[in-house]
């Protein structure tokens, strides 16, 4: 290499030349590539726009919202952990009305299909989000955040209850526009995640998205004590991965017909192509994208060409393969 | 005013002396560069960079981040390293060995390629007409100075610059700025360099000739700096140095409480709304806590007392 | 460094020299040091012994054995994984008699204390084990593995039901040697770990072991299959320390007074630390020993200098202190 | 006997033609140890190590295992290389850049330091008194084979060495050979060096005058040399290569189905029963499978058919 830059991470770089068709669906909504952003991991995808052709990828997913503003937790938010991280943001943000007037406008006008992840801590809560996201304009669907405490069952997080979870889905659905496909995000802090992916889908989620992340604790040596502001935080990075994979191999092979969204850990096209060959129809790249902001857009070329070495011609051939 | 009042409310009573700072000009672009030079300086590695796309849109404040720990790296996380100056298609950094990310950058030799993202973060805005700058750097935090030293002067500003530090071997860039500015203090801890004290010493003596000032190091040197300023009716802006996952504004880990243009304290991004702060903006009090008048502080149960 | 082999490694080098008095018990059990190895990460103990004093460390933990010689699975049997590894080992092993003719005689003559962990897919198969360890020389009390499956269950893991978890528990504490110490190994792939540490230490354990490994999956982008023989298997080392620690903090918070033998990701010192602020009274050092053979003894050194340089006095100080 | 044949009842009915490999004389010791030597050849690179507590103990057919990526690594498992030669305190290896853990070790320069644990696993046991030596090595294999070679020379044996690979570029320690054993045929399989094929090609042509044979390689080859040796009623010992976590024994991820001395099977760990095994000893055709007949697999569920 000479004393120059060389261009190795451009994300705007020509997608490589091959003959895979990449197109794949959430739910009902087609998308021309299987990798999109994670929610909260890409906020509301302005900051990636010179890293990457937003209008390229899946969907940007955007950060969980809810009805008001919200500040988020105190600082430290975050810890980095062997080959991940812990955060606890705390879902900042500016509320529904932000998301309708500043950001939701910003990306259609674009031509940025956004995926809509909506949080909150009651039921009638999220079905009032499904409710305004009514035919906004670049909506493609609904991610429903319910790795969020119920204040109504003494601050139990939804997802770790199947009955809870499937309230929530069932009143999204309801609320939701018809057009709008609804996934329910698990957690995988259960001890059954079949049992709660099967609620879910019973009650109308029209895909999974899998996992969020999982429940970690960090202990600063210095301070001698938890070193995040809410004390437990989110752990997600390549170190969850064979946890992700495991999550969505199971529900995969109990529900072969659910779609699911793949996540966790996904750095690398090979990384994608484990998940979609243990049955993610699409995949979320989440905390990759900190180490590299390009990492959406790179991920679909290597994916791309893993699959077109691999004899597939369409990334709809290789969901599930590992389980024939 | 003191970060530990109210500012929301002084703010819109009396006003702030700060606008917040503006965006870059430019955005950030990724790259892999070239180490061409390695200095060790006292306690610091001096990396020199042939980058010249980061180079060329680089403005004094801003930051780069850099992948460490090469490709079986279990560091996942870039490391957020100020910019010391950038011309002629070379970017400069000092980097100080702190834990397992910065000392594999102060390793890097010369031949060896890193992984970049920058130019990030918001510059310092430039001073008043023809005002006096002070600049004040704590530790390696006076290498961020130099390109803004630099640039202060050529636009003809009289430049002071006091560099603080624990002891000699923690001081940074003072050669440098040395050839730049007018005048140029020095403040050790344990006095094995310059005058014994904190940069407060020096800051308090030239602070009256001063009509802006600009400050980087650790926190309690900026929160101490900004209130000189402030008590005295002088501007001032802080580049912070918050613990940052992303650095490019997509993760809200790294966020200050700071107060706005309409006197509202908001959790702020110091990757994108930052670094550079108006000093007067920062609730350096209220760091590490979530003050019930931080917008949306009420969504999360904070009610006020 | 000259062109020599440096001694930096060598597990018999002299303990830092430091006032921290660094005995712990295991229940009733007084032991010299709080770092032990963990079940299945470092065999019978043997093959350490080019790299470390056995007779310092706080106790081999020896791999779960059975009632019955076992194969274990086909290979392959490990996969590695950012910052961890997965296993699927099928708990190899010659069985209650080799153990008790071959392994434990030969630590009782050196003098080292075994901790035995016991696993079996019957509660019978469990209490049995236990009674055939009764009085057993060198033998210091039993860690009981109940992530196994239960066949009277469909297969449910022990650990994954608090019911079923505490029939091996209560069972285990009636049929062992009232000497030992009983101390249940939780897994952390439950909803609610709290509610299990609960019934099996009102069930009768002395002290609970956190944590087992995480399930997870890889599927090797060659073959396009899984990796494991096993498919799926369990997921250890670093990658997973914040998870363990969470756990080990939930339930220290929950039941402060059940002794904890915290384990999951511990490499060096002031990880082990960050064990012991969390409420871990010792620990276990299991993948890292892949790692490092001598990292059972290293960690003790590093533990103490880490208590030491912190001014605590002893290890029990310690404890918890992240809590306070 | 065949790999696929029933091994447990043919080893009491007819009996093998080895005995288990005995333990090494001497445990191995972990140490930091220093580059002083790398050499590129063709598609591997060798590296010499200063190491002259573990050069002292090695024996033929023993392996190191290395830390792989450094103090921010994410791989936890240390990477077995088979020792080439270990004299005057010197341990050579060659290392072929497969994955990112064997890549790092390729990329080390001298001066570096690896920490390393060994010598590991059990030697090639010797030859029956007078026997003429028959080596085998496949692609990096043939590397491990050349201590083995000068031991058996010094004690008088004659030694014929086949040294195979895909292609050129992929064979290894031939000009090493060359200079030791009495004749050195090499084959590969794209006819780019000797003549083109496999090993067994040469194999069979050698080994009636055999009197041992050893191998080291691919498992295919392993199995096709363990096999014609055994056809023709000749001991061999293959030292194999299997995924190993540990090195050391306290993990069984390592194991093979091994034929032991009273003729039942068991899962055996190749990094301490092994890595050299009898080669009629290895049921080739049954690895990544549970026989019924492995000890403790009805414990597994597995039952006769
Ligand atoms: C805008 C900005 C500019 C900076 N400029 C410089 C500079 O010019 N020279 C220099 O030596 N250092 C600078 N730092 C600090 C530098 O980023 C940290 O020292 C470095 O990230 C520590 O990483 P580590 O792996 O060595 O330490 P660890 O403590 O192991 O890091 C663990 C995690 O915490 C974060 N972290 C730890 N300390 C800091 C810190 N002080 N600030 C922010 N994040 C931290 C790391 O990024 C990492 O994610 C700057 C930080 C910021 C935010
Ligand atoms: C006894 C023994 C002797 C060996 N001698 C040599 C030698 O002299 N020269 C040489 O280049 N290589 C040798 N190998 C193979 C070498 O260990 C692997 O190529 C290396 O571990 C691959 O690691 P990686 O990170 O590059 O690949 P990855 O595929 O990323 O490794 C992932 C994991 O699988 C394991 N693994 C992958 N391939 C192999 C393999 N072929 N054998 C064993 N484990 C593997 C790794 O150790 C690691 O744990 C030997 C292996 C064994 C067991
Ligand atoms: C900083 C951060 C913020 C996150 N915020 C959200 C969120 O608002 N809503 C949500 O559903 N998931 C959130 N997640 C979880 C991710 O969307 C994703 O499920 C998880 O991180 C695993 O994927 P990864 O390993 O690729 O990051 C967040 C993750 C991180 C790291
Ligand atoms: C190869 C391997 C084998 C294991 N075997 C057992 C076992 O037999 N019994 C048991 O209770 N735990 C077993 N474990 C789990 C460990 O004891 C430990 O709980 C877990 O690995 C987490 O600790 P670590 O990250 O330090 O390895 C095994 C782990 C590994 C990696
Ligand atoms: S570091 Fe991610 S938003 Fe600032
Ligand atoms: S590699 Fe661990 S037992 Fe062989």
């Amino acid at each position: 290499m000479t004393a120059t830059e060389t261009r190795g991470h451009d994300g705007h770089s020509g997608r490589s030349d091959t003959a895979v068709d990449m197109r794949t669906t959430l739910g009902s909504a087609e998308i021309p590539s299987p990798v999109l952003t994670a929610s909260g991991c890409s906020a509301f995808g302005r900051e990636l726009e010179p890293f990457v052709d937003l209008t390229a990828i899946g969907a940007v997913v955007t950060k969980s919202v809810q009805l008001r503003p919200r500040s988020g937790r105190s600082t430290p938010r975050m810890a980095e952990t062997p080959s991940g991280m812990l955060n606890s943001i705390g879902l900042q943000g500016t509320g529904i009305d932000g998301l309708l007037t500043e950001e939701l406008p910003w990306l259609a006008e674009r031509g940025v299909r956004s995926f809509v992840s909506i949080a909150g801590t009651r039921v009638e809560d999220f079905a009032e989000l499904a409710e305004r996201l009514r035919g906004v304009p670049g909506v493609l669907g609904l991610e429903v955040n319910i790795s969020c405490p119920n204040v109504e069952s003494r601050g139990e997080v939804f997802a770790c209850d199947p009955v809870a979870a499937s309230d929530v889905v069932s009143a999204v659905r309801a609320a939701a526009d018809p057009a709008h496909p609804v996934y329910a995000k698990l957690s995988p802090d259960v001890t059954d995640i079949v049992s709660v992916a099967r609620a879910v889908s019973d009650a109308g989620a029209d895909g999974l998205s899998m996992i969020n992340t999982l429940l970690g604790l960090v202990i600063d040596p210095d301070t001698m004590r938890p070193v995040l502001g809410g004390v437990t935080g989110g752990l997600s990075g390549p170190a969850i991965r064979p946890v992700a994979l495991r999550c969505v191999w199971q529900v995969h092979q109990a529900l072969p017909d659910v779609p699911i969204l793949g996540m966790g850990g996904i750095r690398t096209g090979l990384d994608a192509l484990q998940f979609v060959l243990a049955g993610a129809s699409a995949v979320s790249v989440g905390t990759a994208v900190f180490n590299d902001p390009s990492a959406v857009a790179r991920v679909h070329d290597e994916l791309a060409a893993a699959l077109g070495e691999r004899g597939f011609t369409s990334v709809a051939e290789a969901v599930g393969y590992a389980h024939r | 005013m003191t970060a530990s009042s109210h500012p929301a409310e002084m703010a819109i009573s009396v006003g702030l002396l700060t606008a917040p700072a503006p965006r870059a000009a430019r955005a950030p672009v990724q790259r892999t560069v070239e180490v061409i030079g390695r200095r060790p300086v006292d306690a610091y590695v001096e990396l020199t960079l042939a980058a010249p796309e980061i180079a060329e849109r680089a403005q004094p404040g801003q930051f780069v981040a850099f992948a460490v720990g090469g490709d079986t790296s279990a560091l996942l996380l870039r490391r957020a390293i100020a910019i010391s100056t950038a011309e002629d298609g070379v970017v400069t950094v000092v980097v100080s060995a702190a834990g397992p990310g910065s000392t594999w950058l102060t390793e890097r030799q010369v031949g060896d390629t890193l992984d970049v993202v920058g130019p990030l973060g918001r510059p310092f805005p430039g001073p008043p007409a023809g005002a006096r700058a002070l600049l004040v750097g704590g530790g390696y935090g006076a290498a961020a100075l130099v390109g803004l030293a630099v640039r202060l002067r050529a636009e003809g500003h009289p430049v002071d610059v006091v560099a603080g530090a624990a002891a000699a071997d923690r001081l940074c860039s003072v050669q440098e700025l040395i050839g730049i500015a007018d005048t140029v203090a020095v403040t050790t801890d344990d006095g094995s360099s310059g005058r014994q004290g904190l940069v407060t010493l020096a800051v308090d003596e030239l602070l009256p000739d001063a009509g802006v000032v600009y400050a980087c190091g650790p926190m309690p040197m900026l929160r101490a700096v900004a209130d000189a300023a402030t008590a005295h009716g002088i501007p001032s802006y802080v580049a912070v140095e918050e613990s940052m996952a992303c650095g490019i504004g997509v993760c809200m880990t790294c966020v200050l409480p700071i107060v706005g243009e309409d006197g509202r304290t908001r959790f702020s991004r110091s990757c994108t709304e930052g670094p550079v702060f108006g000093g007067d903006r920062v609730r350096f009090a209220d760091v590490g806590t979530l003050p019930w008048d931080v917008v949306g502080a009420d969504a999360m149960g904070v009610v006020q007392p």
